[in-house]
């Protein structure tokens, strides 16, 4: 019951941290809470058994991406009209 | 009638929530890959939109009371078990039924990594507008393109050939033509919005360097 | 505008809900997907036949092998687009950002990333090599490595890590990963078997065909973290740059 | 090598494209020839893998990749690949598309992409991995894995081009994701269905479970994965990213991605309807197969009307390409014999016509700085060759015998006629229409001098209105002229022996039950 109640939990904060990425106006803001989505994710698949996608989300959804979008959005305008 | 309601409603919010969220987010990351403005929005759309799919992979994997899909140590092809029978055996089906299914997550590490080369690629590809136009805002750089459009076909039409025609027929063209996943906007108010917004990037690129040197650090 | 795009979303939605109501039970071991010969065959006989512990790098290594080099194949097509689309060779003049400052890196940040790489390159070594028994596997060591590559560019500079792994090194590396993969799998054919059938792989190697085929996944693995290795770094610096390789972020 | 020919198809361009990638950094003069042939190789290797399906007794070559053979494993273990007649014919024309486009690409490729053959070369080649791949694969995943390998080849080839081709690209990497990710959805769907990803054996569990065709997941699988590819071939309300994407990519790229990606994509959808989900369930899943025919006529007369809208020769071409895309999948929905042979005729047929026309644009780019129609005055007098290619390309897309658009829209419109869908018909023929003002509109001003409001300016009989300088013979290099050449005359190879095509496909549609009567027997 206990994992259930840690499921459910990062099922939301997940659309909460969605939504927040989306809705923020500023890039690099976006760009790291896209991180702490993709590391949501991450802990719920490894909390679902699948440890090899969580690692990789990790590595490279928390980790490369998040980088990768930083070093773009240093690169263009920080603000976005939406 | 109502009764069946509620036990539907008890089993998706409490035994599905999985699917229901996986919805949800992929809704979401839809949503934001076709409305929003701005290209790193729907990029990072495109990212909710791929991992929501890779969340629905997975749950496919589930199985109650399984373990992760790595062989515990009795049935380890090179664990002591292994060699005191003279090499690895095949699994019965009740030991079958205590491993997570693997073969979802072989596809999704797969597809993780086609989602980081599509974002990578699309990110190159903003650069390079940014570099040709300066924006990376759908309504500012639409304005761009019809002007460019426009200044293009200008000298090489014929003098003499030139039609009354001409101007609807490549409007109606581009109308077409250049519609893009935001498609949905008129076009009478994004050539208004345009127009309006075509002067704000001259006022910027003088003030772009020092508010950038205030991001930097 | 925002409505009209809703139409869509709000089909798509529908049609989602819709099929969940069908699935199978949550976490159910007889639903379709967990009880179908495939799957059961992977869990019971993968040991049998190739003695990798980790079902997973198992099934991505060698049954499924064929789909992990096109995956490969998908990031040097990122590596290689994303040269030519940001590449310029026409024009070598430098523009000057805005936001570049020449101050010297910070000595407590390169300190520490001086003790942090190394540790973090030999585990991405670990991870590549332990990926038969445990999570992990060339992607993800890849990854690894090519983020310590990333983490000397963030701390010092873009010029100070290209002259650790320059960026024609990086796409010879990632080609040469690619051509290990490939290269392995034809091996095999050579030796008569199809392409990719590592077991083949006994006629050269002192092992036994399941073991042949332990040994070629490492192989292929290896070759899968070069690529990503080489691919991740070169996606940092030339999009840091703009394709300039100079300056960075 | 005779029984990997299968592999070697896929493994030709791609270490040709590792090798140009490795030497075209020491030298960038190697990578045409490397190019060329890799793509010679492969098509040697489909030659070769058709013989052998023709040869066999039940016209299939089933290849295994990693040795899991079916006799010791349970079917899907590991990757199979599956030629039959229809998927060898269309891997055929993709490698020899490519073979002939990479002949052609050394001019344009230097011109448009200076000093980036290093970068071009194993994209394209990589490319006709990718297309090549989803014809032979028999497996639903490996499918969206080589679906995205042609999707990311594509976009770097196209945004290798002018800063107007990068922002075209965006919205095409948008849409084209979109898609490809609806159809993994739907794999996804019909994986936790039927717990398997072979299409053979998706399509034998279908077939033995009862109650699976009623299901509403097995369903809105269907609606997904179709949505995902008629995203992808730019079926007429999911077309955006098509024009803009081909009219400002490099030459060779708008010549090898336009014959090849939307036709390819179409037989996708032919594989999933007959393979995986088969005959009785996709056209009786009620309302999507009633719906689709009704959008086949929209697309086509809405795509015809666009394409008369267009002023320039290469974006014309791109909704023409739309246009066709309707034609075919409405000969698929139209649910009889002929309409399928009709359908799978016809992307064979328009591949090759297409390819005869973006060759030709090509050329006359080359040649005149510009596609749009008030600059190409006159210009048969001066590359009459080119002209005469360009224009089978023509004529087979209007339909005249004895070219092979003819044969192909023939069998679509018996196809109509059988199964009583007059719309279709009178969308088809309407378009035609369209088609035959088009390419005369074009002729009379590539011959005559005649102005953007259709006055002539010539002096009288016999005088063309042409100045010294318009008449002046000069035509095209040769490596681009030759693949122009061979291609009109495969248009016409194809249109005259046709017949043989049509058996080949009959065979290929002898085991599936469709209506209407075999025209053989």
């Amino acid at each position: 019951m206990g994992l259930e109640i840690i499921n459910t939990l990062i099922l939301l904060l997940l659309v909460v941290a969605a939504l927040v990425a989306l809705r923020v106006k500023d890039l690099i803001t976006a760009s790291v809470v896209f991180g702490v989505y993709s590391f949501l994710m991450c802990l719920l698949w490894a909390e679902m058994g699948a440890v090899d996608v969580a690692f990789t989300e990790a590595t490279v959804g928390a980790g490369i991406s998040t980088v990768v979008l930083v070093a773009t959005i240093f690169n263009l305008k920080r603000k976005s009209s939406d | 009638m109502f009764e069946d309601g509620l036990i539907f409603l008890n089993e998706l919010f409490l035994e599905r929530l999985n699917y229901v969220i996986y919805v949800v987010l992929l809704l979401i990351g839809l949503h934001a890959m076709i409305a929003k403005n701005n290209f790193i929005k729907k990029l990072i759309g495109m990212s909710i939109f791929q991992t929501a799919i890779i969340l629905f992979y997975v749950s496919i994997g589930v199985k109650e009371g399984a373990t992760i899909p790595i062989y515990l140590p009795e049935h380890d092809p090179h664990g002591e078990q292994a060699y005191a029978t003279g090499g690895p055996e095949a699994l019965t089906v009740e030991q079958v039924t205590s491993y997570a299914n693997p073969l979802p997550h072989v596809l999704m590490l797969t597809a993780i990594v086609v989602g980081v080369a599509t974002l990578g690629l699309a990110l190159a590809l903003c650069q390079k507008i940014y570099q040709g136009y300066g924006t990376v805002e759908e309504d500012e750089l639409m304005a761009k393109l019809e002007k460019e459009d426009a200044s293009s076909r200008k000298p090489k039409t014929h003098p003499a050939g030139k039609s009354s025609s001409k101007p609807e027929v490549s409007s109606r063209a581009k109308r077409s033509g250049t519609n893009s996943v935001g498609k949905t906007t008129a076009p009478q108010a994004k050539k208004s919005s345009g127009a309006r917004k075509t002067k704000a990037p001259v006022k910027k690129a003088t003030r772009k360097s020092d508010q950038k040197k205030g991001d930097s650090k | 505008m925002k409505n009209t795009s809703l139409i869509p979303v709000v089909l798509v939605g529908f049609l989602l809900f819709y099929a969940s109501t069908d699935f199978p039970e949550w976490g159910d071991p007889q639903s379709p997907a967990s009880s179908s010969p495939v799957s059961s065959h992977f869990i019971a006989k993968t040991g049998v036949d190739t003695e990798v512990p980790n079902m997973v790098t198992a099934v991505l290594a060698d049954y499924r092998g064929f789909d992990t080099m096109l995956e490969t194949v998908v990031v040097f097509i990122a590596g290689m687009a994303v040269l030519a689309i940001l590449r310029n060779f026409s024009r070598k003049k430098p523009v000057k950002r805005g936001h570049e400052v020449s101050v010297e890196p910070d000595l407590i940040v390169t300190n520490t990333v001086r003790l942090v790489v190394p540790v973090i390159q030999i585990f991405s070594f670990y991870v590549l090599a332990h990926g038969h028994v445990s999570p992990g596997g060339g992607f993800q060591g890849g990854v690894l490595m090519g983020a310590s590559f990333i983490l000397i560019a963030l701390s010092w500079d873009l010029e100070r890590a290209l002259t650790r792994f320059p960026i024609n090194r990086c796409m010879v590396v990632a080609a040469l990963g690619i051509l290990l993969y490939a290269g392995i799998g034809v091996l095999s054919m050579a030796l008569g078997g199809e392409f990719l059938d590592y077991a083949e792989l006994e006629k050269v190697l002192p092992v036994s065909r399941e073991m042949a085929r332990y040994h070629a996944m490492l192989g292929v693995e290896i070759g899968v973290g070069f690529t990503v290795t080489a691919i991740m770094f070169a996606l940092y610096a030339n999009l840091s740059s703009r394709g300039r390789l100079e300056g960075g972020l | 090598m005779m029984e990997n020919s299968i592999a070697w198809i896929l493994l030709f361009p791609l270490f040709g494209a590792v090798l140009s990638s490795l030497l075209g950094m020491a030298n960038r003069k190697v990578c045409w020839p490397i190019g060329v042939l890799s793509a010679l190789g492969a098509f040697g290797a489909g030659i070769m893998t058709l013989i052998r399906v023709i040869d066999s007794p039940d016209h299939m070559v089933v290849y295994l990749f990693g040795g899991w053979t079916l006799d010791s494993f349970p079917r899907g273990v590991g990757i199979e690949f599956r030629a039959d007649l229809l998927a060898i014919l269309i891997t055929l024309i993709v490698l020899g598309v490519g073979l002939c486009v990479a002949i052609y690409s050394k001019l344009p490729v230097e011109q448009e992409t200076p000093e980036k053959e290093g970068f071009f070369y194993p994209l394209f080649l990589l490319q006709i991995t990718g297309l090549a791949g989803i014809c032979l694969t028999g497996d639903a995943f490996n499918l969206y894995v080589l679906i995205e390998v042609a999707a990311l080849t594509g976009y770097g080839l196209i945004a290798m081009g002018s800063k107007r081709a990068a922002a075209a690209t965006f919205n095409y990497v948008i849409l084209g994701t979109i898609g490809a990710s609806l159809y993994l959805l739907g794999v996804g769907y019909l994986y936790i269905k039927t717990g398997t990803l072979n299409m053979v054996g998706i399509n034998e569990f279908i077939g033995a479970t009862e109650g699976l065709k009623e299901s509403p997941t097995m369903q809105v699988a269907f609606v997904l994965i179709c949505l995902g590819i008629l995203i992808k071939m730019a079926f007429f309300p999911l077309h955006a990213w098509l024009p803009n994407a081909y009219c400002h990519a490099p030459t060779a790229t708008s010549c090898l991605l336009a014959p090849l990606v939307t036709k390819v994509m179409i037989y996708v959808m032919i594989r999933m309807v007959l393979t995986v989900f088969g005959v009785d369930f996709s056209f009786e899943s009620t309302l999507w197969s009633s719906v689709l025919p009704w959008l086949v006529v929209i697309a086509i007369v809405s795509a015809a009307v666009m394409a008369l809208a267009q002023r320039e020769i290469k974006r014309m071409l791109t909704y023409l390409i739309v246009a066709e895309v309707g034609y075919m999948v409405g000969g698929v929905w139209i649910y009889n014999y002929y309409g399928m042979v009709g359908s799978i005729f016809h992307i064979i047929s328009d591949a090759c016509m297409t390819l005869c026309l973006f060759l030709g644009a090509g050329l006359i780019l080359r040649k005149c700085k510009t596609t749009r129609f008030d600059g190409l005055r006159g210009l048969f007098s001066k590359m009459p060759l080119t002209m005469t290619g360009f224009f089978v390309g023509g004529f087979s897309i209007i339909g005249l015998p004895p070219t092979c658009g003819f044969f192909s829209k023939w069998y679509l419109i018996t196809g109509a006629m059988v199964a009583e869908r007059w719309e279709y018909m009178v969308a088809l023929l309407f378009s035609t229409m369209v088609m035959v003002v088009l390419f005369f509109r074009l002729i009379e001003r590539i011959h005559l001098a005649v102005n953007e409001s259709g006055e002539n300016l010539g002096k009288g009989h016999g005088d063309l209105g042409l100045t010294k300088e318009q008449t002046r013979f000069s035509e095209g290099p040769l490596t681009m002229l030759v693949p122009l050449l061979s291609a009109a005359a495969v248009v016409l190879a194809i249109g005259i022996y046709n017949q043989e095509f049509v058996d080949l496909i009959e065979i290929f549609l002898d085991p599936f039950d469709l209506p209407g009567e075999p025209l053989s027997k």
